[in-house]
């Protein structure tokens, strides 16, 4: 892989240094914003404008217009435009992670009763895309609670911030959605958290940084430097001393545009769930670039299981030919960060079943509830 | 001696084809053929017909909540409009005839009018699902403002135009204040309303799309907003279509009622 | 002086059209008919003609003076007056048949069904429009129009009958067979008629009492001239006689030059008699 | 003798401030006060002429490319309808021209007009992102799409009910088609082909702040996306006066053109 | 037979109002107009007088037969023929001045400006509207503004003036003074008018010739009259003729009472001399 050897070497002189980077105004997209204001971008020669887009499907024809350079996207994405699914097909490279968790189970108050997925039959949900780890944690919390996603609840797309709005509004009664939306709730006073997405997978990959392989390829200096620009701001906020500052930096309204004690709440882990309770969960969001394979492979057993994609799946190469672990890795490693040594782990979810991504057919099958 | 005149419908219909026939082929030229890669182009005239035929081959289906037939949307939809649109024109025109007929306080009225007419639909819609708390009646609500102007400017108008002569007629009859306004007012005024509530129902349609698309859940907008989300531009385009007959319907349905009740001075 | 209608010293006053000022458009109009006459105002354009049949018929108010119709003093419309008006002011909407109904309906509220629709089929009959009682005002030619606005006029049986220019919208030559069609009803029906026109021939035709009137602003009838050719009359046999085309041209000379001066201090008001004049 | 007459515009005028007052009163009872709790209700006029007050007085500033003043949002809205504007009035006026010259040609692309016309703009901003690939154009193209079809209907009809007489006076003279087209053609239709112009600039002004909702960026549309975003309701309906306003000035400049062509007959 | 202005044989069919069929307007419609006369067609409405000029102007196409001016056929509208409409057809967004200039530019297309605007205001004063030449027809009386239409018709010095009705819907009074307008510019220029009218006084008034139509449909021309009565003539003047009541009633009469026969087998056209008829 030529993009791999690049990584040790010294940083040229960047092809092009006014880049245009998406995102998505969610806590998710910490590190690319705050990369910003905090001055990461021009630390390594790149003069960065980040783009507020109002939604998923923006942000990929943004990406796949070629309007902007490189964007936050959900972990899935890249995987399914690449594939061309959902998309149109065209090659993308995901070389970081930016958070892990990070996401909640929002119901609305009037549901505060509820306590497992088969209390949830009939609902109306919001994830923010199809191919996202919100609609995959989701459908899989409700189908191993005995819910079948498609059949027994409605869950429909609405762009992230849009969803406190439809939950006032009885348009929904839950999401599985991105902070700051679940905490927004909670302030507003009329939702609550039901369950953080880290007690459904603790270290699931959320939101990650992507551009195409032709951006890539064309300008591997800008590309170099953006990444290792992301990879500093990722540690940077991987470190729980910095999280009231990144909060403050990102909390204006040509970022977040959120009050800042919201954004305090949810990147301090100290947070009310809105039922009355104050709990403290430090790593509810967490932030680490490294982009495992056995990630997307996981993601691609769901993308199989609920139909997104027919026939067979050569799980393992698409997972290596947008996941780019081992530059990940060069580059932390280069910056002095610590890195895994393996690009594929076992995961483990909260309900005590095992993920081996050697084996991902089996996985697909062993599940009681799917669409093969 | 007598000029066999050319049958001009039949010119019409055949240079209607002709367009027809131009326009789906640049169409086809302009698309990409969608080849044996994955890559999608621009969906041709094909691609097209196939959706359509499969979709409307059964639009009733009902998949489970996130999968119904194209015949649920377009119905869940048109529920909306009439409900919201129905609530407009009964006010509308209520408040146009009122208006109409005494200028001074159209003249009062008349710059809230103007300032309320040309807010976008759409921009109502974070405030109406705010305060209202109901998306469905938040919808409605858009539908709402979205309908009332065009009906209550042509109702005012109408009836401040009717001529003098008409409502000379009805004062030498004596006739009471309800015989003025069912046989004089409202029938001089009606192709004029019925103009305005053949305007408001295009908005309607124009709105309830874009309403569906932010806050949706069914309806022909949130369809295209879900296809959108997967880029799936074929049943965009099908979607596109659907939108623009049903809107053709509608305004087919006005005009026809337009010309019931259209008279000749 | 207690004629059957009395206009006394009506003066109507207008804002004029610069903006500020009122303007007067004609002042101390004083005249009396009696039942059953035809009496008819002819002027120039503008004059204040169809303003002084307007303060008759109740649609607007004088600014001064008053008319008293069989003893009692007009301020608003009322069925007792009926006009036909220079552009028929049909309802469109509605057929010949409807445009009478809504009259005699309005004039007789507590009648039966069979009751109205006799009557209307009566005077759609008078005016001989029975094939065309389903026709929309629009299908009928101007000559047709106008004889549904004098059967709905005459249909609410009126003290008087106000014609403003009843046939100026007609074309000239089905002008004339209309016109000897309502001398031929007034001379079944004899009720009491003002009209106003500018057609000399029109007044001759049908009136026993010709009023001249001045041009405007302050405009006043200057002249009156009895028509005393007997009837009945007809457009042809009319022109016969010895004395049409004097008053004919009397009034025509009265019309373009005399009218002209408005500004003649004090002449007294002058009286004719068909024939006699000078 | 004459009686005073009551000035009417000091009337409507008086009565309109008390429309006014009897609004904002309402509207203050309505407010919940956002008192110490987080949960804010309906923003009273207070609160919205705070807001006000604050957002006039600094309309230009610039942090960054997500956060402009609101003149600059204004601004950058007009900048895109003044393209997709201009751009559609010309075609439209153009085609308008020829299709009211050519009844057969009318009535054989009527069907098509008819169908494209009831599309909400919104629903074309999946295809045209996809096809012209640039977000900016997009949203022009859908300015474009929802004011050609008033303007094109409006011109089409204007020119084909041009009174004969007029086009009889251009023969006799024998003018050349230029001179029929500038001494005729256009100022005998000129009040309708305004009178559509004026119903798009409403249209496009509704589909800009639509656009811009779901494409965000810059513009008063994605202003009030942005806020409602962030629950800001008070800045909501501040954008929404904004709006109202702006659309009002809009439809003014027209009704003065308007007057400035129109020709009695 | 070689007239300055020669109508052979010229038949119009219209499809009729039901949809299917064509309709004869008029058959065989044949005269002559010799240089500097004016003419006159009097007819009833709809008879196919206006028809029958717009095949003159070239503004309609004959279904049969065909019109000579000055030796040359007719077949599209030109220059050397202007008409005079009834409802004036002026430009309601130009102003008296524009709607003059714009037919002199028309005619004069090489004229220099100074040279243009001389001749408009030639025209202008022509029929005494030179303080109202910055107004737009709308500003003006039904009189003003026909006498615009003639001073356009005039401005472009056609071989032929063609006047449909141009007087019908100017009220009564001022049509007066408007048709002596027009007899004292016709005195000075003597062009060739061809004139349609269904106003009696009118055609005596104006014409050398009347010819009178029959009703529709197939209309003919039935009788021509020639007007011998001695020019100048004027409103108040003509009455005084001894022929002028002659000549009047015997054209009502025939409108009146013989056109209504259209279906008479084989009249020839009877040709009268003012005050000689039977
Ligand atoms: N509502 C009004 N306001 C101001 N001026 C008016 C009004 N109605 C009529 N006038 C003026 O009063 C004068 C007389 O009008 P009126 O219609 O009575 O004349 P008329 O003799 O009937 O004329 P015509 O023969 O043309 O019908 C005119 O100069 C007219 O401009
Ligand atoms: N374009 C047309 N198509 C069909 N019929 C027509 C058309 N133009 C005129 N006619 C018919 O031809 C007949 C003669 O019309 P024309 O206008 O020439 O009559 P006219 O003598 O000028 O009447 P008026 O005195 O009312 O002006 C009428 O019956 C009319 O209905
Ligand atoms: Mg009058
Ligand atoms: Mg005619």
């Amino acid at each position: 892989n030529d993009l791999q050897a690049w990584a040790a070497d010294a940083p040229g002189k960047p092809e092009k240094a006014d880049l245009k980077v998406g995102f998505i105004p969610i806590t998710c997209a910490t590190p690319l914003i705050m990369a910003e204001p905090l001055g990461f971008y021009k630390k390594y020669g790149l003069n960065v404008e980040v783009l507020k887009a109002s939604g998923w499907a923006m942000i990929r024809d943004f990406a796949l217009n070629k309007q902007t350079d490189a964007t936050h996207m959900l972990t899935p994405m890249p995987l399914a435009i690449t594939m061309g699914v959902g998309s149109q097909s065209a090659p993308f490279l995901m070389p970081a992670i930016e958070n892990i968790n990070g996401q909640a189970i929002t119901l609305h108050l009037k549901h505060k009763g509820v306590k497992a997925p088969k209390d949830m039959k009939g609902f109306k949900f919001a994830v923010p895309f199809d191919y996202s780890m919100h609609n995959f944690l989701l459908r899989y919390y409700l189908a191993e609670g005995g819910v079948d996603p498609d059949k027994d609840v409605q869950i429909r797309v609405l762009p992230p911030p849009e969803m406190v709005a439809n939950l006032r509004a009885n348009n929904l009664d839950g999401y599985l959605g991105p902070d700051p939306f679940n905490q927004r709730a909670v302030f507003e006073g009329f939702g609550f958290i039901h369950l953080l997405s880290k007690d459904i997978w603790d270290g699931h990959p959320c939101c990650a940084f992507s551009c195409s392989k032709e951006f890539a390829t064309g300008n591997p200096n800008s590309f170099k430097a953006l990444l290792k620009a992301i990879v500093d701001a990722t540690e940077h906020a991987s470190d729980k001393a910095n999280r009231k500052d990144i909060a403050k930096a990102i909390a204006p309204k040509n970022y977040l545009n959120q009050p800042v004690e919201v954004l305090e709440q949810i990147l301090t882990g100290t947070f009310p769930d809105g039922l009355g309770n104050t709990r403290t969960v430090p790593d509810r969001i967490d932030f680490d670039p490294y982009p495992w394979h056995s990630m997307a492979i996981w993601i691609l057993t769901q993308m199989k299981r609920w139909g997104y994609i027919k026939g067979d799946v050569n799980y393992r190469k698409i997972a290596e030919e947008v996941y780019l672990t081992s530059s990940c890795r060069e580059v932390m490693q280069a910056m002095g960060h610590k890195a895994p040594k393996d690009n594929m782990k076992t995961h483990r979810f909260a309900d005590g079943k095992v993920f081996d991504p050697e084996r991902p057919e089996d996985y697909v099958n062993s599940f009681a509830i799917r669409r093969t | 001696m007598t000029l066999a005149v050319p049958n001009e419908t039949f010119r019409a219909v055949a240079l209607s084809a002709l367009l027809l026939f131009a326009a789906l082929f640049v169409w086809q030229l302009a698309s990409t053929p969608s080849g044996g890669g994955r890559t999608q182009g621009l969906p041709g005239p094909a691609a097209v017909a196939t959706v359509t035929w499969e979709m409307l081959s059964e639009p009733f289906y009902d998949r489970g909540p996130n999968d119904k037939g194209i015949g649920f949307q377009v119905l869940s939809s048109l529920g909306r409009v009439a409900i919201g649109y129905s609530l407009a024109s009964v006010v509308a025109i209520f408040l146009g005839v009122i208006l109409g007929l005494n200028p001074i306080l159209l003249k009062a009225a008349n710059p809230y009018i103007q300032i309320l007419k040309p807010i976008s639909p759409l921009a109502w819609m974070p405030l109406f699902l705010y305060t209202i708390k109901d998306a469905t009646g938040a919808m409605i609500l858009v539908i709402f403002m979205s309908t009332l102007w065009p009906t209550l400017a042509n109702t005012a108008f109408g009836v401040s135009a009717i001529k003098r002569d008409y409502l000379n007629v009805a004062a030498l009859l004596q006739l009471s204040w309800w015989g003025r306004f069912f046989k004089v007012i409202l029938p001089a005024a009606a192709p004029t309303i019925v103009a305005g509530l053949r305007i408001s129902i295009g908005s309607a349609w124009v709105a309830v799309v874009a309403a569906e698309m932010l806050v949706g859940g069914t309806g022909i907008g949130y369809f295209v907003w879900n296809e959108w989300n997967n880029l799936s531009l074929t049943r965009v385009m099908f979607a596109i279509l659907v939108i623009g007959v049903v809107g053709l319907i509608l305004d087919a349905g006005f005009t026809r009622l337009a010309r019931a009740i259209a008279y000749i001075e | 002086m207690g004629a059957f209608l009395e206009v006394s010293y009506v003066s109507k006053y207008f804002p004029d059209p610069s903006g500020r000022g009122m303007q007067c458009i004609f002042k101390d109009v004083q005249c009396g008919i009696d039942q059953g006459t035809f009496v008819t105002v002819v002027g120039h354009s503008g004059c204040g003609k169809s303003t002084l049949l307007n303060i008759i018929a109740g649609l607007e108010r004088a600014s001064a003076g008053g008319v008293v119709l069989d003893g009692k003093e007009i301020d608003a419309p009322g069925l007792d007056r009926m006009v036909v008006f220079q552009n028929f002011a049909l309802m469109p909407w509605m057929s010949v048949y409807e445009n009478i109904r809504v009259a005699v309906k309005a004039a007789h509220p507590a009648w039966a069904q069979t009751q109205v629709h006799a009557c209307v089929l009566k005077y759609i009959e008078m005016v001989g429009l029975t094939d065309a009682a389903s026709k929309r005002p629009a299908m009928l030619s101007g000559g047709m129009r106008q004889r549904v606005g004098i059967a709905r006029a005459f249909s609410v049986e009126p003290k008087v009958l106000l014609l403003d220019e009843p046939f100026a919208q007609i074309d000239a030559l089905t002008r004339g067979a209309i016109q000897e069609e309502l001398v031929s009803i007034w001379m079944r029906t004899r009720n009491t008629v003002f009209m106003v026109t500018h057609d000399v021939d029109e007044a001759i035709l049908l009136s026993d009492r010709i009023m001249l009137m001045t041009r405007g602003p302050e405009a006043e009838i200057a002249e009156v001239v009895d028509i005393t050719i007997p009837r009945p009359r007809s457009r042809t046999s009319i022109i016969e006689h010895p004395h049409y085309y004097k008053i004919r041209n009397h009034i025509i000379h009265f019309l373009v030059e005399r009218s002209r001066r408005c500004d003649r201090p004090a002449e007294a008001m002058s009286h004719h008699t068909g024939g006699i004049h000078g």
